[in-house]
């Protein structure tokens, strides 16, 4: 085995410190084994020792919730003794170094991690930014990207239904790939990770173990370079056939009293699955390196600690179970191990990972000091200075309003995503009843009348202007697309893609943004039950733009009652809810039409969120679509006012004449202004829905009509249904059809 | 009417199969795991969609070699009725119940989509719900349902009037735009797009259900 | 005892993925080529070490499972 | 000029369909079999006539299109 020397231990990502608090942890020199594991331990990715202080701060309870984060994934009550289980996950770097298998893995993962707590997964959502389409890499990412996620989720026979892919510079050398699950479990049928139980068999199922990825979660908490980039490391492939297998099996397991604790091998794979069992149980684990299933010949100790392979599971049987439990396994065609048994702690009362190979002890580590003392930083962080509004009046019209409604609607970002969601079996499981293409997904709770409704959002011009605003507004946008359905929104999951937490600029994106999602859940009730955090996406030095996206689950008791975007018959009345100021800083309009790029301090601020306007006029709007008065519901968010008339046309085949504005707001800043808190719904009966509107203290107006085959904006701009339909459709296959997408 | 639903490892319209049937019949389906011998007692044996075996070698190929797969050609020789859907339709080719073979998409791409069919035979235990030049709404989702066969086969299939469906807007490059087929006697037919995803209203249309409501009546 | 199958599709049945291929490449500047088709092979490791015998079982492996014989030949090479 | 390319997963990196193939040709009755891998070639026809040149031709295809260096290895054979 190699000699420790400074550079070694500086290759596994520990600063000096970090060194020398692994030698007062291990009381000696560790060897390399055990260098290994600390350094994946101590990652920032299983460590988040950046973000740590931070998250704490985010608020993580309600009545429904079940179990906020720590464990796989957060649960929430969702009625009947059903709980619905789910997280979001990013695989950004592995998916850019290849593409298809680092997306396809991480839609893996994050399955893994959904059942490994006892729930059937019944929904992905994904969550994709992309560089300039200029770039020369973007087509490949994309058709890769978007391959690897259909090629694993449609395999596995979970719907894949939404999510957001969106373009900007900042990603050309760090595209973010966020999955995210949704599960369903029976609410007294949970599992956790807490191992408990001395002398209780530690058992290894799924597949074999090869030289996958070694180093994957060092990988994702560094810097790409030139250097790293040419380096390669070890690309895991994923196998979503036995993955297939493996969830089938686990959920029959469940079905049984065998399993104490279980834990999915995801980063840092045998290494952070059983430290975070041991840790959580308070117990230590006796492990015989011989008895894991292998793939390749002659692997180490070093290998099979910190192999990355998929599609494996760590677990505690009840004593006598395991026979059973092998038989469940083997019907799958599965391999079945045990690998260990749970131990006494010592007499200091601290569990000991004990590793044998080859008859010997080749490692032993203190759980809890190595666990739990992993390095918990404050990096120094500096606030995003705060930018002037932008007045509406500031803001250059364009030579043709129809001409600019084209440019939001027909561009890279405001296109149709049907390409993208088409590759995806959107239906499987037969309970899909909102299917992409509206604000959020519904699917149907198998055997009932309730439905979850799911979105991914976040505006990440908005938090690299303002991070605390730009963090209010991704929870506030999700909270009213899952509104805009009729479900009532009942927690978020968020997944942090940031850059270089050492800059205190960036550092700083990261607290505001953790500030203002915080805002927003305690305002709208919408608590953080999981999440993920992806620092250092940065290349040369160029950080993304502040990321943080947020996933978020409502839940209607009856989905029969649940509306879409689109307009549902001729001759109803189309009222908008909330109020109209034209705030066109940071906006889509100003980025697509007039070609800026947000980063000048001159685009302004991007629009605030009051959150208790938000809450008022969500919640009049959902009771609006429950009692049937309003017929059609989507919410507005990038392009304004008549970009969502656009989309609820083309939702529908029907179009709409819309009235002059009686205002002094600029006619552009009226029609593409982004003022938050505003929805539009169509009804057959408008004066009782403005009377109540009225009564509950919020604005709302009829702005027109549904009906006929375009889309006229007062006497002089009109387009046809048949254009807009081109426009918003024709970009993304024109694109994706270039030979580059290979 | 008893009816069954074949289950391979990775089969995952399973349920979905299920569920479309027992909402036609009234009655429990039940699901046959793969290594099993015997499906004597069923009137109807459903091979549903899915990847399974992950599609690896080829689709359908894996599964079509297992053990369940002589009752199942048992089942069809004697009469009863064979439905393969999707990974089922390529799992019946590979078996050789049904003619052709599904190869990759032409545009190579998974699609999932709701797709319009021309029903061609309205006379069989299939398909007598539909009138012949019905044009149903049934969804695809598929990798590989790009239908081929050899001229002299295709004109077999066609010369018999062994077509069941054609696709109106083609999706994936079939041959003579064939979305699903039947074999010479009539009682097995396999199909790419998924009639069991369309059975509920709340699901975008009904479509599929007047297949599954003739099948119950079929052997009533 | 290592052994290689190569499966390939018989002459006239079509190949989507070879005609993709052979597309792309002709987008992507490569010109004057033609032809392009796509075929698989399986390589193997046998614990018969007779060449004979074990080309018989290759080939049984290939009826039965490893080809489609209505649309693919397929050929064994085994190495010595 | 007629030209083969041999593409393979590179060692050590994971085959799904190798280890499925494997394990069917095992419930088959098929024993004594291992180390299952499943690669793909593809064949072509180039214009080009001079040798040297074709395979410089075969190489970049290679590179840009006919193999994922990243897991993949490939491999050039040009007939005669
Ligand atoms: N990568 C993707 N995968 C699946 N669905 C997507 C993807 N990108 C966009 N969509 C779908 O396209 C629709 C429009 O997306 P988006 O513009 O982000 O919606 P919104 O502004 O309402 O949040 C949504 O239904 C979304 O789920
Ligand atoms: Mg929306």
């Amino acid at each position: 085995m190699s000699e420790i020397t400074p550079e070694v231990v500086a290759e596994h990502g520990l600063s000096e410190d970090e060194w020398q608090q692994v030698l007062k942890i291990m009381g000696r020199e560790p060897n390399m084994t055990e260098l290994g594991i600390f350094s994946v331990m101590w990652s920032e990715h299983c460590s988040y020792k950046s973000s740590k202080k931070w998250l704490k701060t985010l608020p993580t309870e309600a009545p429904w919730v079940i179990c906020g984060p720590g464990e796989n994934a957060g649960i929430i009550d969702i009625g009947d003794g059903q709980a619905a289980i789910f997280k979001m996950e990013s695989h950004n770097h592995p998916s850019y170094i290849e593409p298809y298998q680092g997306a396809a893995t991480g839609v893996g993962g994050i399955m893994r991690d959904v059942f490994t707590m006892g729930a059937r997964p019944i929904a992905n959502l994904n969550a994709l930014r992309f560089g300039r389409p200029t770039h020369e890499k973007t087509r490949h990412l994309v058709a890769g990207v978007v391959e690897g996620i259909g090629g694993y989720g449609n395999c596995m026979g979970v719907p894949t239904v939404g999510g957001e892919c969106e373009f900007n510079k900042s990603y050309d050398g760090n595209i973010l790939v966020n999955a995210m699950t949704v599960g369903l479990a029976d609410a007294d049928n949970i599992f956790y990770s807490a191992a408990a139980g001395i002398g209780k068999p530690v058992v290894y199922v799924g597949s074999k173990t090869g030289r996958d990825g070694i180093h994957g979660a060092t990988m994702a908490s560094t810097e790409f370079t030139e250097a790293t980039e040419e380096k390669r490391p070890t690309v895991q492939v994923g196998d979503p056939f036995t993955e297939k297998l493996l969830l089938e099996a686990c959920l029959e397991l469940m079905a049984t009293d065998a399993i104490v604790a279980i834990q999915d091998m995801g980063a840092a794979g045998l290494t952070s699955s059983s430290f975070e069992m041991a840790s959580k149980g308070g117990v230590g684990i006796d492990m015989n390196l011989d008895a894991v299933p292998q793939r390749e010949e002659n692997m180490t100790a070093y290998e099979m600690m910190l192999s990355e392979s998929q599609e494996r599971m760590l677990m505690v049987l009840e004593p006598g179970k395991e026979d059973m439990a092998r038989a469940i396994f083997e019907k799958w065609e599965l391999d079945f191990a045990i690998i260990g048994t749970l131990t006494e702690p010592d007499a200091d009362g601290i569990g000991h990972m004990v590793l044998h190979q080859d008859g010997k002890v080749i490692a032993d580590l203190p759980i809890d000091p190595l666990a739990l003392a992993s390095p918990e930083y404050d990096r120094p962080w500096v606030p995003t200075p705060a930018r002037d509004v932008l007045a509406a009046a500031d803001v250059e019209a364009p030579k043709d309003l129809i001409d600019a409604l084209k440019t939001l609607i027909g561009g890279a970002n405001g296109c149709s995503k049907r390409w993208i969601w088409e590759q995806y079996d959107h239906m499987v499981m037969a309970d899909t009843v909102q299917r992409p293409g509206g604000d959020a997904a519904l699917v149907r709770v198998h055997g009932t009348k309730k439905a979850l409704a799911m979105t991914s959002d976040v505006t990440p011009r908005y938090v690299f202007a303002d991070p605390v605003q730009g963090g209010r507004q991704a929870v506030a946008e999700s909270w009213r697309n899952l509104t805009a359905t009729g479900a009532t929104p009942m927690a978020i999951t968020d997944n942090m893609n940031f850059g270089n937490p050492e800059r205190p600029e960036i550092m700083g994106q990261f607290v505001g943004a953790c500030e203002g999602i915080s805002d927003a859940c305690r305002a709208l009730d919408f608590p953080v039950v999981s999440g993920n955090v992806s620092l250092y996406n940065e290349t040369n030095g160029q950080g993304i733009l502040p990321t943080p996206t947020i996933g978020g689950v409502g839940l209607i008791d009856d989905v029969a009652k649940a509306v879409g975007a689109g307009f549902t018959q001729d001759g109803e009345a189309i009222v908008l809810i909330g109020e109209t100021l034209g705030h066109l800083g940071q906006s889509q309009y100003l980025m697509e039409v007039l070609g800026r790029d947000g980063l000048s301090m001159d685009d302004g601020a991007p629009p605030p969120v009051d959150l208790a306007l938000e809450r008022k006029n969500g919640d009049f709007v959902r009771v609006e679509i429950l009692s049937g008065a309003a017929t059609a519901c989507h919410d507005l968010s990038d392009g304004g006012l008549w970009v969502a008339l656009a989309e609820m046309a083309l939702a529908s085949d029907i179009g709409a004449t819309i009235e002059q504005p009686g205002t002094n707001i600029p006619l552009h800043a009226w029609a593409f202004g982004e003022d938050q808190a505003r929805y539009l719904v169509t009804t057959p009966n408008s004066q009782d829905l403005i009377q109540r509107a009225e009564k509950a203290g919020v604005i709302a107006a009829v702005i027109g009509t549904t009906g006929g085959q375009e889309l006229t904006f007062g006497p002089e701009h009109a387009i046809s249904l048949a254009e807009l339909r081109s426009t918003h459709e024709d970009w993304l296959p024109e694109f994706m059809s270039h030979p580059d997408a290979h | 009417m008893k009816a069954c639903v074949i289950v391979f490892p990775a089969s995952n319209c399973d349920r979905d199969m299920q569920v479309a049937l027992e909402r036609s019949m009234g009655a429990k389906v039940d699901m046959v795991w793969h290594r099993e011998h015997d499906l004597s007692g069923y009137d109807l044996v459903a091979v549903p969609g899915g990847f399974s075996y992950g599609d690896y070698l080829r689709c359908g190929a894996m599964a079509a070699r297992s053990p369940i797969m002589d009752a199942v050609k048992a089942h069809a020789d004697n009469g009863g009725l064979v439905l393969g859907v999707c990974n089922g339709f390529q799992v019946l080719c590979e078996a050789g119940l049904l003619p052709g073979v599904l190869m990759r998409n032409a545009n190579l791409k998974f699609i999932c989509k709701d797709v319009e069919l021309m029903v061609e035979r309205a006379d069989t235990a299939f398909t007598n719900g539909y009138e012949v030049c019905d044009v149903i709404r049934v969804p695809v989702a598929h990798h590989d349902g790009n239908f081929f066969a050899d001229e002299e086969t295709l004109n077999r299939i066609e010369g018999e009037g062994q077509v069941a469906f054609r696709y109106v807007d083609n999706p994936n490059g079939s041959l003579n735009s064939i979305a699903g087929i039947l074999n010479e006697k009539g009682n097995v037919l396999g199909m790419m797009p998924h009639p069991e995803r369309l059975v509920d209203e709340q699901l975008g249309g009904t479509d599929g259900k007047p297949m599954f409501d003739a099948l119950i009546k079929a052997v009533a | 005892m290592k052994a290689t199958v190569h499966v390939t599709l018989k002459n006239g049945v079509l190949d989507p993925q070879g005609k993709a291929i052979g597309h792309t490449l002709s987008s992507l500047g490569f010109d004057g080529v033609d032809d392009v088709r796509q075929g698989k092979f399986i390589e193997l490791n046998l614990a018969e070490t007779d060449p004979a015998k074990a080309r018989e079982q290759i080939d049984a492996m290939c009826r039965k499972l490893l080809a489609n014989t209505v649309i693919e030949n397929y050929s064994i090479e085994i190495a010595d």
